[in-house]
């Protein structure tokens, strides 16, 4: 499905990752984890398009993909809720969703709205308000549906549970866990290390613009490397 | 009282006038949270341009659709030369560009064409319509229509289209917008040529009433830009509502008060307004938690 | 070779002046070169344009002094830019001939400083004399507040008492106005008004004339000589423009000019040449410029040097040479040299300029 | 007396009452959480408390003087200061910078000493500056005081805004979900830190969805839903408070079992 | 010893100073040099407000026209010394400020910049309509300095542009000192702080609407002194000086050599300054090249001409 090459990415003159390899199979759910500044964040950025590489390739379902615009990324399946969660803060709710679907005119925008606002029904309430006035969360459920309204085949999520409430982030790995059935690929990117190891099939570490480790999400909590620096156990 | 009505009616005459240059801005600032100093040259363009295909031969309605397919290619061809290249700069800096820009297109318009004024006819002739005991000319009514028509169309345009949202979503934040598959590049091109073409509209409609000349631009953009800030930058309605209160304002202390400080009652009302509403009569407040 | 120094508003607001200014001295000064120059040498012109702004002219004026090392200044189209060369072209001591309205360049008179154009005041005097000749005893003013319109607007005030004539009404406008109609409404509502006034120059005097017809005012309406120019009848309408009335030089009726009149030939020459090679209708701003490089030649001419010192005492010397704004004769007090007979008073009639004297 | 009491707050946003009558105390030394659902109206409580907003009931009251209203630079003259959800950094500066202007209360002195460099001002910028280095290195982030402060993760830009509050002489500290964004690991160097503060005898309130970190360091909690405190308490109490597990914990556990330990 | 960037700056600078006039073919250079000056010091007000606290003006020009119009008028109708009106003109200048900076500093972004732009026109309409006392749209003629002639007294003859080149730049030295204290200053720190952030400048204790007040009042003072220095140094002054074209063109000045740097918005000013008189050489064809520069600098050097240079060369920020 989504394949990563010797990807390297600057900041100017300092390379932020430094030939990055990783794969993940079709419908399968993989997670990457890594402290603070690792590179999780850019190497999403750099598979949806916001970020310049500067090396390597991303082949997406058997196409190189590298030197496709952001905006086109989109169309070919791969959605991505952003760290900041980057909502349009001075449209509506219901026009974020919109939005989410900018794509598609079909009939089906509906439904996917519907069962939006039914994962989250705070944002059925909130629907006609302008996005800047949700609480930290809400925006966070709402970046998250709004990338689903794109329809992905492949789902890039970085650090969903942010500011959720217990509760919800519940919700969400059981989300992440639903994509399974619905045959979409996902990336996750988290700090709630043992959440995400929990759901995913397969696990990658992240350490200062490298993978330094990768194995099946069972392995990889059974790590005691993992286990201490990630984990806290 | 006759006198009102006539103060009324140059000051609704004026304000349309405002109000098409003010309605110029909303789509590229919309876009891009730029507002596009080179607005007022769009005017220009339309009104030369014009003239220049009339005084060739061409009939008037021909002269003036080449006039707006060409300045939307001059807004066109701004966007992509300057302001694409600039991505990701200041917004300041983008501003500078659009200054540079109205230097840049006023200095080729001097060469191309000359440095002297210029008018065609009106559209339906220059025989006065009385109503009460006041006067007004007939163009002055094709202008109130072409900034009534512009506002309809841009609100809806801004509220009832996808495309719409899109432009408002670009300038909100980019990022996102390209997320969600919006072509953001081609969002500013598309606002850039609407803009430029509202603006070239604007020339046709007023060059009858105000002449034109190559450096007709910048004192229009400016009163264009207030106008736009009074009614609230960004909304079509405030830019219709902005520029008519501006040329109100300025009518009737013209009429009343004292012709001289005019301009400057006009511009004491916009800072008590802005004082009393900070995001103009209809800007709407950003919402941004912390 | 003898260089020329000329800075003027080719471009920015008083571009409507400076920009025939420009392009005649150009225009001549290659004339002149191609039949042989002045006292055998050929004239270099340096020419600047300040954009109106008095600070720039300041500057081009010194480096016109000092760098270009000119030996006489022409321009400073508008009276601030003229104002503030002044101080530059007395210290340096080259003579300076400007191409604005202001009675200050000339009175008092300055050293090193001329002028071509007629002072406002004398186009305000003609204008009032016009008035009294028909019994116009009360008027409306209405000016532009740029330079030229304030100035103006000035002098006519200064001098109405003069001829018997009452400032009823006072309007302005911005020199980028749209519609003039309320301040002119005012004016029509002003009782007793015969006539009214307009200094200024532009689109605004165009624009006046159509809201003038527009409200139907009523009263004979007099422009200033800041419309001069065949455009202006185009630009208000002939229709409007009929009954128009305004101080004028020869060069705008050089075609209906009597046959004995001491301007035809040199009016009519200037007028063909400047068209021919502009394309463009001639001014009355160009003539300034005419007038100012023939009486700086013709004074290089007689003082057979190019010293500043000696071109400046034969300007002071220049006696009966005729302009497009009339026939000049400078003296020692006199550094302007027209007097009122310069101006002509014309009437707008079936779209065209007829001479009413 | 508490140093920071809060009395009836309520605000409303068009028809919804985000907080309503809510009260509470803090004392020296004691860490107050604030939990709830998400739109419970914690960031809003916040937002009242330091000033950015003005309530529309109630009182706030610090060290016993009414400060309902006042702006938040008279507060931080008062002793308090905070973090907040969604980042406020001083992206055109560097790191180091950002963490100097929280100290802007003690090195500020008159405009003209400033601008005539004279020796009063340039000795308290340098207090200023040594001041936010050590800052800096409590929070981990010694190595990046020189970098535009917008390079830094987001991880790091969390710990830099704990860093710019603690500056101040800080009497109370309000932080809105400071380990957002952390791994566990990360999280507990926070937790650690925030105790440490507490010790000195600063007051803290803290919003903050991490369960373990809450638990684990408070020593009063507050519980609000749908801008209404539902429940208060110990921990312990407040975790097996039906109503709270209902409208918040949820039921199932992601944590190992052992994680407590 | 490791220069810091204050003391780099100060030191390009007043070698710059001194040394160009080695190479200055005629004494006309001295007067661009000085209008560079004046412009720069004008430009250094809006690298305070702007560039460090972020505040959009469109109005300055009204100051420097206060400034102008203040050494015009005070030694006419108060019987100052014009160097005395100067001050005058800059403490006028500063109450002004401060009563109108209260209430528009409220505004944000181009709420704040047409509110600036009204207070600009404002102004620049007081100066051209009442004639009685400013003279109007022609101008008025402004008192000698006296200042050339005292030194001629002591034994140092200069010429005018000469005398103004030396003056001026003087005074653009004490500017962009006093600037550059600031900006390394706590009341700088604030003031770049609450251009990052007001709500967290003001939770740290930075009083937002004082702190831009106080950025406000100080580029109104050196507003104010590049219009009187432009007014003494011509001896004549119009209201263009207080016309919102010369607000535009300060802040242009600032934005393209690097709105947040001090070296480089005197660039900035020193490139528009030259600009035209180089352009003079394309005749009609200027202003398409002036638009097409600022066009190009902005393009490829969008943080400014300089603080892009020195990005350039060192691999990051000046
Ligand atoms: N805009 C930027 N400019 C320069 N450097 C940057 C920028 N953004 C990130 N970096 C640097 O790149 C590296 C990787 O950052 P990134 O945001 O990808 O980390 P992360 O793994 O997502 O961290 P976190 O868990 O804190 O979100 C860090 O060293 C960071 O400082
Ligand atoms: N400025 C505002 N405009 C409109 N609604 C607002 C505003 N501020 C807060 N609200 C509403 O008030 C409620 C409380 O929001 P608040 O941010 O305080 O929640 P929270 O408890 O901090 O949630 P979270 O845990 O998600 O951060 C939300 O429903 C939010 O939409
Ligand atoms: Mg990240
Ligand atoms: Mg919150």
């Amino acid at each position: 499905m989504l394949t990563v090459e010797g990807l390297r990415s600057r900041y100017g003159r300092i390379e932020a990752l430094h030939g990055i390899d990783l794969h993940i199979d079709s419908g399968e759910i993989v997670t990457i984890v890594g402290a603070n500044g690792a590179g999780k964040t850019t190497l999403l950025r750099c598979l949806s398009g916001l970020q310049p590489v500067s090396g390597g390739e991303i082949i997406f379902r058997g196409e190189s993909i590298a030197a496709t615009p952001a905006h086109k990324r989109l169309g070919r399946g791969l959605a991505q809720s952003p760290e900041g969660r980057q909502i349009f803060t001075n449209l509506t709710v219901e026009e974020n969703l919109r939005l989410g679907a900018f794509l598609f005119t079909d009939d089906r925008v509906d439904q996917d709205m519907e069962n939006a606002f039914q994962m989250f029904p705070i944002l059925r309430e909130k629907r006609n308000l302008a996005a800047g006035g949700l609480s930290g969360g809400q925006q966070q459920m709402l970046a998250i549906a709004r990338a689903l309204m794109g329809r992905p085949s492949c789902l890039l999520l970085d650090e969903p549970s942010m500011g959720l409430a217990p509760i919800l982030v519940q919700q969400i790995f059981d989300v992440v866990r639903s994509m399974r059935d619905l045959k979409v690929t996902v990336l996750l990117v988290e700090q709630n290390a043992f959440g995400a190891l929990s759901v995913a099939d397969r696990g990658y570490v992240m350490e200062t613009g490298r993978i330094t480790m990768e194995g099946s999400a069972g392995e990889l909590l059974a790590d005691p490397r993992v286990r201490e620096a990630y984990l806290g156990i | 009282m006759p006198e009102l009505m006539q103060f009324l009616l140059s000051g609704v005459t004026v304000g349309a006038v405002y109000a098409l240059v003010a309605l110029g801005f909303t789509i590229i600032y919309n876009a891009s949270d730029v507002v596009n100093f080179a607005q007022g040259e769009f005017v220009m363009l339309g009104g030369m341009i014009t003239v220049f295909a009339f005084e060739a031969g061409l009939p008037l309605p021909l002269a003036a659709l080449i006039a707006i397919a060409a300045t939307a290619a001059v807004g066109v061809a701004l966007n992509k030369l300057a302001i694409e290249p600039a991505r990701g700069a200041p917004v300041v800096s983008l501003i500078i560009i659009t200054i540079g820009a109205s230097i840049f297109i006023r200095g080729v318009t001097q060469l191309v064409f000359d440095k002297q004024l210029h008018r065609f006819p009106a559209f339906t002739g220059d025989e006065p319509i009385r109503i009460l005991a006041a006067t007004i000319l007939p163009q002055s009514l094709w202008v109130i229509a072409g900034a009534v028509l512009v506002f309809i169309a841009l609100w809806l345009f801004f509220t009832r289209t996808l495309t719409g949202k899109a432009v408002l979503a670009t300038s909100n934040n980019r990022v996102a917008a390209q997320l969600v598959g919006i072509n953001t590049n081609w969002v500013m091109t598309l606002s850039f040529a609407l803009s430029a073409a509202i603006g070239a509209l604007a020339g046709v409609l007023v060059t009858p009433i105000t002449l034109t000349s190559y450096d007709l631009g910048i004192a229009l953009a400016l009163k264009g830009f207030a106008a736009a800030m009074l009614g609230g930058m960004g909304n079509p309605k405030g830019a219709l509502v902005g520029g008519l209160l501006l040329g109100l304002l300025e009518a009737l202390t013209a009429g009343f008060i004292s012709s001289q400080y005019k301009d400057a009652v006009a511009f004491v009302v916009i800072l008590a307004v802005l004082f009393a509403m900070p995001q103009g009569l209809f800007g709407r407040n950003a919402v941004n938690r912390v | 070779e003898i260089r020329i120094g000329a800075t003027v508003s080719a471009t920015g607001p008083a571009s409507f002046l400076g920009d025939p200014e420009a392009k005649t001295l150009e225009m001549l000064v290659e004339e002149i070169n191609a039949k042989g120059g002045v006292n055998g040498e050929q004239l270099k012109l340096v020419l600047y344009d300040d954009g109106g702004d008095p600070n720039k002219a300041r500057t081009f004026a010194t480096r016109l002094v000092e760098d270009d090392e000119v030996v006489a200044i022409i321009g400073g189209t508008t009276t601030g830019t003229t104002m503030s060369i002044i101080p530059v072209a007395e210290d340096a001591e080259v003579p300076f001939i400007s191409l604005a309205g202001a009675i200050e360049i000339i009175d008092p008179v300055k050293h090193w400083v001329f002028k071509t154009p007629h002072t406002d005041r004398m186009a305000c005097q003609k204008i009032f004399e016009d008035m009294k000749k028909n019994a116009i005893s009360k008027i409306g003013v209405i000016s532009g507040t740029d330079g030229f319109g304030a100035s103006m607007h000035k002098q006519c005030i200064a001098v109405a008492g003069d001829y018997g004539i009452e400032i009823a009404a006072d309007e302005t406008y911005g020199p980028q106005d749209a519609d003039m109609t309320p301040q002119l409404t005012n004016i029509k509502g002003t009782a007793g008004v015969q006539a009214v006034l307009n200094a200024g120059f532009g689109q605004g005097p165009s624009i006046v004339t159509r809201n003038y017809s527009q409200l139907a005012v009523g009263v004979p309406l007099y422009q200033s000589h800041g419309v001069a120019s065949d455009g202006f009848i185009e630009l208000a309408g002939a229709k409007a423009a009929e009954g128009v009335r305004l101080p004028g030089t020869a060069l705008l009726v050089a075609g209906i000019l009597a046959d004995g009149d001491s301007q035809k030939a040199v009016v009519t020459e200037y007028k063909a040449a400047y068209e021919k090679k502009t394309g463009s209708a001639v001014s009355t701003f160009g003539g300034y410029a005419h007038d100012a490089l023939r009486i700086l030649v013709d004074a290089i001419g007689r003082a057979g040097s190019a010293e500043p010192e000696a071109i400046r005492d034969a300007i002071e010397g220049t006696s009966g040479l005729v302009g497009t704004t009339g026939v000049v004769t400078m003296s020692a007090d006199n550094h302007l040299g027209l007097d009122l007979s310069a101006f002509r008073m014309l009437e707008i009639k079936d779209g065209g300029w007829t001479i009413i004297e | 007396m508490s140093l920071l009491s809060v009395e009836g707050l309520g605000i409303a946003f068009g028809g919804l009452k985000a907080v309503d009558d809510v009260s509470f105390s803090v004392n020296p030394g004691e860490i107050v959480s604030v939990i709830g659902p998400n739109g419970a109206g914690k960031t809003t409580l916040f937002n009242m408390i330091s000033g950015v907003y003005v309530p529309r009931s109630g009182r706030v009251r610090l060290n016993g003087e009414d400060v309902t209203g006042f702006s938040p630079h008279l507060l931080a003259r008062r002793g308090m200061s905070r973090t907040f959800q969604n980042l406020q950094i001083f992206q055109n500066m560097t790191v180091l910078e950002n963490a100097i202007a929280g100290f802007h209360l003690s090195e500020k002195g008159s405009v003209l000493a400033d601008l005539f460099g004279l020796p009063g001002s340039r000795r308290r910028s340098r207090d200023a500056r040594t001041g936010a280095r050590e800052l800096l290195a409590r929070v981990g982030l010694a190595n990046a005081a020189e970098l535009e402060a917008g390079s830094l993760s987001y991880g790091a830009l969390k710990r830099l805004e704990i860093a710019r509050a603690l500056a101040l002489d800080t009497k109370v500290l309000l932080l809105d979900e400071p380990a957002a964004g952390c791994n566990a690991v990360e999280t507990a160097e926070i937790d650690h830190l925030i105790a440490e503060v507490a010790a000195s005898g600063v007051a803290i309130l803290l919003v903050e969805h991490d369960m373990k970190m809450v638990m684990r360091i408070s020593n009063h909690i507050v519980v609000l839903d749908h801008g209404v405190k539902i429940a208060e308490g110990e921990p312990a109490a407040v975790s097996r408070d039906p109503n709270v597990i209902a409208a918040y914990l949820g039921t199932k556990t992601e944590e190992p079992s052992h994680a407590h330990g | 010893m490791r220069l810091t960037v204050k003391q780099t700056t100060l030191l390009v600078l007043a070698l710059l100073i001194a040394v160009t006039p080695f190479f200055f073919p005629s004494a006309f250079y001295f007067r661009v040099g000085s209008l560079l000056f004046v412009n720069g010091v004008a430009v250094l007000g809006i690298v305070i407000l702007t560039g460090f606290a972020g505040q959009i003006s469109l109005g300055h020009a009204g100051f420097a026209g206060i400034g102008a119009y203040a050494s015009a008028l005070a030694p006419v109708h108060l019987g100052l010394h014009p160097a005395v009106a100067a001050i005058l003109g800059a403490g006028l200048s500063a109450v002004v400020a401060y009563v109108v900076g209260r209430p528009i500093l409220r505004l944000k972004g181009y709420y704040l910049a047409v509110a600036s732009l009204g207070f600009g026109i404002l102004v620049s309409m007081v100066l051209s309509n009442e004639a009685w006392l400013t003279g109007g749209p022609d101008g008025i003629a402004v008192a000698d300095l006296g200042l050339r002639q005292a030194l001629k007294k002591l034994g140092l003859e200069l010429s005018a542009p000469e005398f103004w080149y030396f003056f001026c730049g003087l005074c653009l030295l004490v500017g962009a000192w006093l600037a550059l204290n600031l900006y390394d200053s706590p009341t700088g720190r604030a003031l770049r702080a609450l251009h990052g952030s007001e709500i967290a400048a003001s939770t740290v204790g930075v009083d937002v609407p004082r702190a831009k007040l106080q950025a406000f009042v100080i580029s109104a003072v050196y507003a104010s002194a590049s219009g009187s220095l432009l007014a003494l140094q011509n001896k004549f002054i119009t209201p263009d000086v207080a016309g919102y074209m010369h607000s535009i063109e300060l802040v242009t000045m600032a934005v393209l050599g690097g709105a947040g740097s001090v070296l480089g918005a005197i660039f900035g000013a020193g490139i528009l300054t030259l600009l035209p008189q180089v352009l003079t050489v394309f005749a009609e064809y200027e202003q398409v090249v002036l638009g097409l520069v600022m066009m190009l600098v902005m393009i490829f050097l969008r943080e400014g001409l300089l603080p892009s240079l020195m990005r350039q060369f060192t691999g990051r920020g000046a």
